[in-house]
């Protein structure tokens, strides 16, 4: 796939690592760059040093998975050592972040700018954590007023990455435009989910509820950004289910404008990015369409320019 | 696989007590598998952890666990018709060379994932184990082949390190202008497989090495497991020389279970807890 | 599996047929009943005369359905031949309805109800039209006032159908229980969701926007079925993704005192009722446990009798 | 199947207009197939319905349409290299019995679902097929076996109907102690085929009619298509003898798009809207 712009920076290609997944160091971080990936995201960063919960926390489904890890971080001011490793780096960063409350997002967020990342994504979505996050992600005021607080202290694009959970993730998205953010990205986990094992009698993870991923969410997936695309005009990040480049042109067809992928790397490896990326131009050069012109094609009218 | 996606819940068949810390789980039960590579073990309401497969036949395998914090030491404690869940296998495997020119180095229960892979090299292999005490050497009986001990305190065979051994023997190699190790395959402490890599590397030998990370998924998705740019349970858990040279944090750093990187003396701590 | 009685009833097992599989005449219902169905349930009738939406309103993903069928009726007024063939009918019979407003719900309630089926189920959660009943399973008011509205005109129990969209499933089902409720139905169908053609460049639903079904919604079903045991007291009619035994068991175990099925007639055709009372039935035995036992198994404390 | 799931868009390879109603749509695609069977049609931003597979090879397949109401006129006016969405097939399709007694008995496009199934009977059958007028006989030049043709207005062979020939063919076998049918398989409006079924039963021979009843999913679970207790897609659209026999709704009820049962010739009043 040919370079696009987005917000203002040169990415080699549309495709997005999602967040949570091996983004944990900057070797692999730049490892996923190099195996086609045009923007990678680091796991959500939060206030202060979490473990996350035990495990199981990571199970897959066949179609899918079922995660509750739980948030862990080192947090913020903990990763000296990575925060330096990637100071050099030569692939363009996303860093997610989280907070429990709008003062952690803003503490977290103003620290994290300062490390250079090329965009900022605040998590206002995961729902494996009991206190953190996910109020935002369903309620308008909040998503406002955390996206809000967060761009005033920020010194980069700033991008919100909402839950599926939203009653009206149009609304959300709005609000978080309206607040102040450069870009949505869209979705986090769906669900929650539980998986009961009848033999231990108990829920398989140790969490008891997980949020869902890959395939089996592609078409909630599909809709929020399609919902998304009809509420805002700031560019969107489309993932969840993602796996093949036809999943991508489905997404872009959605409204989105980059396409993230997740848990597609367990079905086909970090060699999904290059192999989607293959795909994605195969099915453009065959029907003699750009990416340009496919994105909000499934709408029946589209954004003007 | 018996279980690529959720666990199977399946009996403990047998158990073998080796000694006060290792304990062999036993289940009957066809799985594919190549050495080295592991499984996840499910104790319902405690955790969920990685184990490599110490014995394999087509109707029964088996993992050997070394009784050290909350979890396994309740593993250790399981009795015959325990329910335990598991996933896998995972990883890799070792890459099996036909040579008979290989040596494999283990230390204590480092010794779990060679035994399979001991019975698939050639039987002229230099075998060399090494323990704390003559009672940590697993699996006293079980092979066959000659097996060079080394124990902390002279309880058994050398006393030293099982460096040590290897070391002398690629020098007899060398100056005897015998055929030199093909493959030297080892699993222990980091820091004694790092000695080994380092030990191979100034005699041009290439190796294979089974690390350890803290786990989640255990299929190359969650992160918890990386080491530089590699990904312990889908890329590894073994890697050979050519990996390990590019390999910033070999015998260097690790994740805690939070994902904060620290020197690896500092992840053994922690895991001390 | 041997009969139970479920709100006073005799059924001859715990199986449920779902509400929009099949159910639209009485040889059809019958004839499910006659294949292993405990307890069959009719297609939700509405206020009036109604189409539904256009083809496709059906499609199947593999791992589960997406359809906007849209709710068609004939209404509650013009389903006298039905009414007729139901009255001499030899098997239970769960009547499903729903209204666009609390009005009309209490209409077709009241006159159902004068038909004489076993129980009448209320559909508060149905997410493929704009107007009908997704407005009541999201709002604990809503819900409150709409069950026991329709709770005064009837004379048979009432069954609370409720969606996994709402914010807390919990909170719902303890709102129709409050008004008066007899037992709770989950899941109704999970997202929405879309799927896009990307030759045709557009939804492949007519109504774009789907509700999911099958497999992919049985960790969410798990998870709704295993709240509600933990929010309220009544029984709960657990559905959504269940296709074999070991499902079902599952949904016991997370506090199902029912297990219905839907899209599991895609999958295994109309024997698949005969074919999981044999599985579970044999699952209990090698189990040595009764289904009483089983039920909310997976809850570290379970209800007291 | 070629696309059990959601529906495959492909090109129109070919289009043949029979004349002024009937026009087939060949697509160069390979589909399991057995005469009788159909494929759900979508128009994007139209509709999508249920038309029986009248051509099949291995590597293509025909459908072919009668332009009555809002779909089929679109689906007429289609042009080579237009896309379409194809699920299926779906149904159960005809038996095909291997004994040279048999009778195909078509009616207007009734013949559709039948051209496959006459190519798979033994060649000594006795095919009727009845239309409007002349030029409402499809497939004129298809088949190599002797077609008996009637028409309402005698354009073309027996002036009258499609169940007078049957009738009289059948009475010819009994009156001369020819061998009877052994099957009769028909398709065209309801009421013919219940006449043809009347008549069958009367003489008890066993006969199969393809059903045609308003379709959502294509695969028997919305219920849209009830027929008595019968699922006119999964378990028809091919029903036999004894089946007929218990469908109190054969010829009789059929649902609206509401749901909503009616006498079937109000069902036909609606389908002309
Ligand atoms: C691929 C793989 C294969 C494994 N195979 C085996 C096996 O075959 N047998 C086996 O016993 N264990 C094996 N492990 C380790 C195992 O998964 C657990 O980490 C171990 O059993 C400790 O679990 P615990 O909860 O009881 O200890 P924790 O409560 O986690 O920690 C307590 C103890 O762990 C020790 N410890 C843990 N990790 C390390 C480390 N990296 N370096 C030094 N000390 C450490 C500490 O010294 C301490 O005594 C494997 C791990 C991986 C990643
Ligand atoms: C299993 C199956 C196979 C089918 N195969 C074919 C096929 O091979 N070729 C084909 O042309 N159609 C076939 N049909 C019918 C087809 O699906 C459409 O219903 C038909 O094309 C009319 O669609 P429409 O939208 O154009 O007409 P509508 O707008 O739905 O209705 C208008 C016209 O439909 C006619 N009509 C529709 N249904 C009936 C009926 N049941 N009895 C009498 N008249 C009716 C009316 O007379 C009227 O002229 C099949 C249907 C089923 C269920
Ligand atoms: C194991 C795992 C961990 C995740 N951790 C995070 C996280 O820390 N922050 C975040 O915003 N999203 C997280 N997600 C959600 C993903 O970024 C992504 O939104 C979701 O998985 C859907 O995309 P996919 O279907 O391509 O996986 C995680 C997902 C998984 C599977
Ligand atoms: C085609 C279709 C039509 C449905 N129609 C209704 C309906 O009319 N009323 C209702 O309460 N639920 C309806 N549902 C939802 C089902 O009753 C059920 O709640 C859901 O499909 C989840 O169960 P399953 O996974 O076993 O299918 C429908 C589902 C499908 C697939
Ligand atoms: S354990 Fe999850 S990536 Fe290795
Ligand atoms: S068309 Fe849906 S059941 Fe037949």
């Amino acid at each position: 796939m040919e370079s696009v712009t987005f917000l203002g920076k040169q990415l080699k290609n549309p495709l997005v690592l999602a967040s949570g997944i091996l983004g944990n160091n900057a070797g692999i971080l730049e490892r996923v760059h190099r195996a086609g990936c045009g923007l990678v995201t680091m796991k959500s960063i939060g206030p202060g040093p979490r473990d996350g919960h035990n495990n199981p926390t990571v199970i897959d489904l066949g179609f899918g998975m079922i995660n509750a890890v739980g948030l862990p971080t080192p947090g913020y001011d903990h990763m000296d050592t990575e925060w330096q490793a990637l100071s050099g780096r030569t692939f363009p960063l996303n860093a997610s972040i989280y907070g429990g409350s709008l003062e952690e997002f803003v503490q977290v967020a103003r620290f994290v700018s300062e490390q250079g990342p090329e965009f900022i994504e605040i998590n206002i979505s995961c729902p494996n954590s009991d206190r953190h996050g996910m109020l935002f992600g369903v309620d308008e005021k909040a998503a406002f007023a955390v996206t809000n607080a967060v761009k005033r202290v920020i010194a980069v694009p700033l991008i919100a990455k909402l839950t599926p959970a939203a009653p009206d993730i149009g609304k959300i998205a709005r609000a978080c435009e309206d607040a102040g953010a450069d870009a949505i990205c869209a979705i986090n986990t769906a669900g929650p989910g539980m998986i009961i094992d009848i033999e231990a009698q108990m829920p398989v993870l140790a969490f008891k509820k997980g949020g869902l991923s890959g395939p089996m969410i592609k078409p909630v997936a599909v809709r929020c950004v399609y919902d998304i695309y009809r509420a805002v005009s700031i560019p969107i990040i489309g993932l969840g289910g993602v796996t093949t480049g036809e999943d991508a042109v489905e997404m872009f067809m959605a409204g989105a404008t980059l396409v993230g992928m997740g848990s597609a790397v367990r079905y086909r490896g970090i060699e999904v990015f290059d192999q989607v990326n293959r795909e994605l131009a195969d099915w453009l050069t065959d029907h003699h369409v750009t990416r340009d012109e496919i994105i909000g094609a499934a709408h029946d009218r589209r954004h003007t320019p | 696989m018996i279980a690529e996606h959720t666990p199977l819940m399946i009996e403990v068949a047998e158990i073998t007590i080796h000694n006060s810390v290792y304990t062999t789980l036993f289940f009957d039960f066809a799985i594919d598998f190549r050495p080295g590579q592991f499984v996840m073990l499910w104790l319902p309401g405690v955790d969920e952890k990685p184990y490599s497969l110490s014995y394999y036949s087509p109707t029964r395998f088996g993992i050997t666990i070394e009784a050290k914090g909350r979890f396994s030491r309740r593993a250790v404690a399981l009795a015959p018709g325990d329910l335990v869940g598991i996933r896998g296998p995972f990883g890799n495997g070792f890459d099996i060379v036909s040579s008979p020119h290989t040596a494999v180095v283990a230390g204590g229960c480092g010794m779990a994932p060679l035994a399979p892979l001991v019975t698939k090299l050639h039987p002229d292999l230099c075998f060399i184990h090494g323990a704390r005490t003559k009672e940590f050497i697993l699996f006293q009986d079980r092979f066959a082949r000659t097996r060079h001990i080394t124990t902390d305190d002279g309880s058994l065979g050398h006393k030293g390190v099982v460096t040590d051994l290897l070391a002398a023997e690629i020098q007899h190699r060398t100056v005897q202008n015998q055929h030199q190790f093909d493959m030297v395959y080892a699993c222990g402490p980091e820091m004694m497989m790092h000695a080994v890599f380092t030990l191979c590397e100034s005699h041009r030998i290439p190796c294979q090495v089974s690390l350890e990370r803290y786990m989640r998924c255990g299929f190359g998705v969650c992160g918890a497991c990386v080491c530089g740019d590699r990904v312990v349970c889908t890329d590894g858990p073994v890697f050979d020389s050519a990996q390990l040279r590019n390999m910033a944090d070999f015998n260097r750093t690790a994740l805690l279970k939070s994902g904060r990187a620290v020197p690896l003396s500092d992840y053994v701590t922690w895991r001390c807890q």
